[in-house]
């Protein structure tokens, strides 16, 4: 029999609950059982997962479905092919005791936050916010050290570093509730999609199978492997996050549809309506990018 | 030729706050070696009586710079005591000026602000200043070179601003390392007697170091001669010459009398060491 | 005047070659990557698409840069003078500012921020921290490699210790501060952009060159952010030449370093 | 022997004032920002904790410091060999190199990362190009500020330009060299910590100090942050004392930045 | 007074191959001003035969470092030709070695380093080279000094050093300029001595720059006087006394005849300046 095709993986940060899909299906053997010998790569800072992708340095990689789109309009030889989250986590912290409540709060407000942000272009076509923004590097010192700051976070991770470092759990706007709905999704080269086709429908199947049973059975192996990656994952984290994941639904989708057939699929009319949106609030040139071009439902499982 | 008064307005002494006097310098036992290194000077005891124009003779490299450097304070003693006006050397009150061996002028100033440098760090007014530098560079004669960076100068040209930087400060203690070696004869003769026409105006003490027997004999009442390895002081000369002393003392029986005699003693103490 | 010639030629030739080299690179790669180094055409473009963006980030930055580079002159040249008085205060001293200059950006920039706010002054500041060290360093280096002659008549000439500073060590060290000063001049712009990424924001004054780069990198608009980088470098470069400038008002009619006409 | 003791007490009391003042703050910090500046109990806790992660770290973080560190002396001497050449060349070259310099990190990381890969490699090629220019800058001032008298020696002896070079040139240069020499020995911890921000990764070799940082700063772990600048300024002052011990070597026997004891 | 063979293994000149002989120096009309100055050297026109001991006097700051630098080519002519061996001043196959007015040594190497450098520097081996260390600094007296650094030494054994450096050299063209201004009497004639000894052992042409009238007489076969401002060539004047010389040279009636006329045509100079 054949030896295992070599597929690399690069991760968008550490080793985390986010990437269960791939922890599980790789500790379970379920990618060697489709005949795929992957090296997951974890990322951090500077994962530079895009380029890696789009060079083939890495074969596939875990992005924001609103970056990637942005940077499909800039040319880059990229597709999106499956989802990891139906709905990204990002959203907004905000201090317990903070006035602030709904998105209309936000006027006039400054947000921790990486600068170009597409969902602040958002909030403020929508509810005509003017906010402002300032840098951050993935630290929350600044939110920490001031009772009135906003930051750019995510929900399945920031609240609990929080309260471990001793603050009061931050309260959370989630884009979603805004109506500003991205997947978090994995991508691959043109390339590589045109010349790999069974591999890649052989790694979504057995990632698919890995996020089912991280979250539905014992995520131990996937935890394991994720502290032997990553030594400052605590169970404390893995457990919380993981939580998190399931309670927001984030894999298995949060509309009335949801639910385990749900894992990895993108919905191209979504895409579509995400991209009008992108165009409609002037960040895509019009036209610059398609549902067609931009996605494929190729290998993902019939 | 003329001679000018040199910066003469009263100056207070920085302890005593009078005028002050040209000291009496005093070496007791003196002795001196550089790090763990042989002797360089071995137990030198000499008086100098205030106003003493002193000349120190001696082969290369038998200490006459070091004396001089221990006299200003520059160098650690180490051993025996040098008393000046019956203070020690880093304290005394007699205000020093030094010619070094090497002219040691600030290479980004030129020559007018070199020779101004001492003066305008004592707080002398601008004008007074520029009055004393247009003398003291007249006397060195190069007035017209008080633009010229040190680096475009001659050697002689180097030396002679920092004689005139020297001698702007009427100062009561002078130690003069071999100032006029770098010079031609006649330039030599010429501040060789400005020197003593200065002494006349001011008065200071002065130790100078020279190789020539004659300038020694020419300028100084005493002379000192210097022994080799390690230094020790071998002779001492008295120059019974009357000062003033003019160009006329040059032609004199007696004049040549003593540089002969002078000679004889510095032959024998490098014949000595040869 | 064939020297002044060759003086504009040779710069602008080496221009050239780096703009042929680009252009070469740019074509080799292949079209999956091509993205990664856009062509100078991409790039000239960028600047005309950008052009506001770009130069109200440029205008936020030079400020910062400017503020930060001055109040590391400042700071350093004071240091220094410090630095500078014995062997015993430099190792008593250095440590705490290789300390300073050593603490990671991720732990500076929102303690900057949380002290002074986000945007100009925290830029500033932390450009400051940037330049410096290298000024501090060579400055104090200067100073304590005085001619030992020049210092003995300076004792002899009973100069106090602010004199011998100011007429002696500080002209000595003028060679080094301003070798110091060509590092921070270089430093002082490229540490306004990182700064601004780290602690720039979009409130008031919008954010600086910083800033956008990483809103370009995140949008992989390669040629923008190539303009951003081009816009720092002028930056560096007009900062560098009025250094060079004064070093040269200060040194040339005396240090060795200037070749003499009169020879 | 006075001087020795004051030599090691000297910097101890420093360092044990700047603790007490660490403290100090510590405890005016009003409980809800206290966490900004965790007091010295709770760092060395952390240092216990985070054990086996600093450990790996600041060993990755060193390896890719010390080569960059090597990297940038070596290319840096043959640069500003290159560069002392003449003014002509300096006017070509320079601004290359501070292009190279002062091109934004975003922007050469993922360059750097696609060239050689993420990990130990593109971090000392980021730390070489952080730690470069500083060195060059100094090491091409000294060439050329050779004493002319010198240089005139050299010609005469019909020296060629390689014997000017290694026996007039680089020994007069080396106390400008040893000044940026400090300056790039100080650079290449904090440069290798910045690159491993940009480009690190936790695969293989695990991350370096700068990936630990900017995990352990969105964890807000602020005490194991605060731990690992600590291991990043004890990396810088070790390299630092391996440089000031060498510049002693080399030139306490003739230049005067070093007190004589003949006096 | 023994004296030393120097590195007198044939050298082949880097031109021909083979030993050289000592140049003919010509100057023609030659002008020298620095920037936009005042003239330096004024059409200054002389002709040196092969092996001539030339002294070039003058007062200070006349030009007689400038010809000097002009002859070993450090510096480019304003006007007119210099011609060494026929050759312009930097193609010259001649070996040239200068001792400059000040010392000029490497502050970082010691004494033995200093003057084997040059010796190094064209690739002479190791061995040869102690030996000539040694032999030159025993020459100039330095034999103990030989591990000092050069900011360990007096004024004069700097000079030393320098002096020791460029003998070693064994070169066909001898430029010195002041060496002996630093140098006690005693030392300064030994080193004449010894000058003229190597002289007869070695064939060089000599350009000799000195303040001393009496030191240009005894060394040199032709004498040359500058006068100032601008340099121009005042007087040439040949001193018949025949080689080798000795000691005794010093005290013939000749000799002292030639110093008077000498020094006479001197003070004319000068006193035309003043
Ligand atoms: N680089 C320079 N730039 C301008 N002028 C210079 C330069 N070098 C020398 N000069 C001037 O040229 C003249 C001749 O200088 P030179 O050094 O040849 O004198 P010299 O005869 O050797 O005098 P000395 O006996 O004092 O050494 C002097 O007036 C001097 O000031
Ligand atoms: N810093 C030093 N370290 C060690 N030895 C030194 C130092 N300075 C001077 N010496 C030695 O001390 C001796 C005396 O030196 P000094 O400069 O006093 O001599 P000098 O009489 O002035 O000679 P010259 O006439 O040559 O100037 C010399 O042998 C010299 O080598
Ligand atoms: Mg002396
Ligand atoms: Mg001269």
């Amino acid at each position: 029999d054949k030896a295992p095709f070599k597929l690399i993986v690069q991760l968008d940060w550490v080793a985390e609950p986010e990437h269960g899909g791939f922890y599980q299906a790789q500790a379970r053997g379920w990618f060697r059982e489709a005949g795929l010998d992957v090296t997951l790569i974890p990322g951090g800072p500077g994962a530079h997962v895009m380029p890696s992708v789009a060079t083939g340095r890495a074969h596939i990689g875990q992005a924001g479905d609103i970056d990637t789109l942005l940077q499909q309009a800039e040319g880059l030889p990229v597709v999106q092919f499956a989802a990891v989250f139906q709905d990204d986590p990002a959203g907004i912290l905000v201090h317990a005791d903070s006035p602030v409540r709904r998105f209309e709060d936000l006027q006039g407000k400054t947000i921790i936050a990486r600068p170009g942000w597409p969902f602040l272009d958002f909030l403020k076509k929508k509810y005509g916010l003017r906010v402002n923004v300032i840098a951050q590097n993935f630290s929350s010192a600044a939110f920490l050290g001031n009772r009135e700051a906003l930051q750019q976070g995510y929900n399945i991770a920031e609240p609990y570093h929080i309260v471990q470092a001793g603050g009061q759990k931050p309260r959370f706007l989630s884009t979603w509730d805004a109506g500003f709905r991205g997947y978090a999704v994995l991508v691959t080269s043109r390339r590589f999609a045109r010349e790999h086709p069974a591999e890649l429908s052989a790694f979504t199947r057995a990632y698919i199978r890995g996020w089912r049973d991280y979250l539905a059975g014992d995520p131990a192996p996937a935890h394991d492997a994720m502290k032997q990656a990553n030594t400052s994952n605590t169970d404390g984290f893995l457990a919380f996050s993981r939580q998190a994941i399931i309670d927001e639904r984030l894999v298995t989708g949060r509309d009335a549809d949801g639910g385990p057939a749900k894992i990895g699929r993108l919905d191209p009319a979504r895409f579509a309506a995400q991209i009008a949106l992108l165009e409609d609030m002037g960040l895509l040139a019009k036209g610059k990018v398609t549902t067609a071009t931009a996605i494929t439902t190729e290998f993902l499982p019939k | 030729m003329a001679v000018f008064p040199l910066d003469t307005a009263p100056r207070p002494s920085p302890l005593l706050g009078r005028m002050s006097a040209p000291p009496t310098v005093e070496f007791h036992g003196v002795t001196k070696r550089f790090g763990d290194g042989p002797l360089v000077l071995d137990r030198v005891s000499l008086t100098v009586a205030a106003g003493d124009f002193v000349s120190i003779i001696g082969p290369s490299g038998c200490g006459k710079s070091t004396a001089l450097r221990l006299i200003a304070g520059l160098s650690p003693l180490s051993g025996g005591r040098i008393a000046i006006g019956g203070q020690a050397p880093e304290e005394a009150a007699a205000e020093t000026a030094f010619v070094f061996q090497e002219p040691t002028l600030l290479p980004w100033l030129n020559v007018a602000h070199n020779v101004e440098l001492p003066l305008r760090l004592r707080g002398t007014p601008a004008a007074q200043r520029a009055a004393t530098r247009a003398r003291v560079l007249d006397l060195v004669r190069l007035g017209e070179r008080a633009a010229a960076h040190p680096r475009q100068l001659s050697g002689g040209q180097k030396m002679r601003v920092s004689i005139a930087r020297a001698l702007s400060l009427a100062p009561r203690l002078l130690l003069l390392d071999e100032p006029f070696g770098a010079l031609d004869e006649m330039t030599r003769e010429h501040l060789n007697e400005e020197l003593l026409a200065i002494r006349e105006q001011e008065r200071w003490t002065a130790f100078f170091v020279t190789h020539s027997v004659a300038e020694a004999v020419f300028l100084s009442n005493r002379i000192f001669v210097l022994s080799a390895n390690p230094g020790r002081l071998h002779t001492e000369i008295a120059v019974p010459l009357p000062y003033p002393r003019t160009p006329e003392t040059r032609h004199s029986p007696r004049y040549h009398e003593i540089v002969a005699n002078v000679s004889r003693v510095l032959r024998s103490v490098v014949d000595a060491v040869a | 005047m064939r020297r002044t010639l060759l003086q504009i030629l040779l710069p602008a030739l080496t221009a050239a070659v780096v703009i042929a080299i680009w252009m070469a690179i740019n074509l080799g790669l292949s079209a999956d990557t091509r993205f990664l180094l856009p062509g100078p055409g991409a790039v000239i473009d960028a600047f005309g698409d950008q052009r506001t963006e770009l130069s109200r980030a440029a205008w936020n930055t030079s400020q910062g840069a400017l503020i930060g580079f001055g109040l590391a002159i400042v700071v350093s040249v004071l240091a220094s003078l410090l630095l500078s008085l014995s062997p015993l205060v430099r190792s008593s001293l250095y440590p705490l500012l290789m300390a300073l200059q050593m603490t990671p950006l991720p732990i500076l920039a929102p303690i900057c921020v949380l002290w002074v706010g986000a945007g100009l002054k925290s830029v500033a500041l932390l450009t400051f921290v940037i330049a410096f060290f290298p000024l501090v360093v060579n400055t104090t280096q200067g100073l304590i490699s005085t001619d030992r002659n020049l210092v003995e008549f300076f004792d002899l000439c009973r100069a106090s210790r602010w004199q011998q500073l100011f007429h002696l060590r500080v002209p000595a060290a003028l060679p080094y501060f301003f070798t110091g000063l060509r590092i921070a001049a270089t430093l002082s712009p490229i540490g306004a952009v990182v700064a601004d990424m780290n602690a720039g924001t979009s409130a008031n004054d919008g954010g600086g060159l910083g800033f956008q780069a990483v809103i370009y990198a995140s949008q992989a608009k390669y040629a923008a952010l190539f303009a951003t980088a081009i816009t720092t470098c002028v930056l560096g470069f007009l900062l560098n030449a009025v250094v060079l400038g004064l070093g040269w008002l200060a040194l040339h009619h005396w240090h060795d370093s200037y070749e003499r006409s009169d020879r």
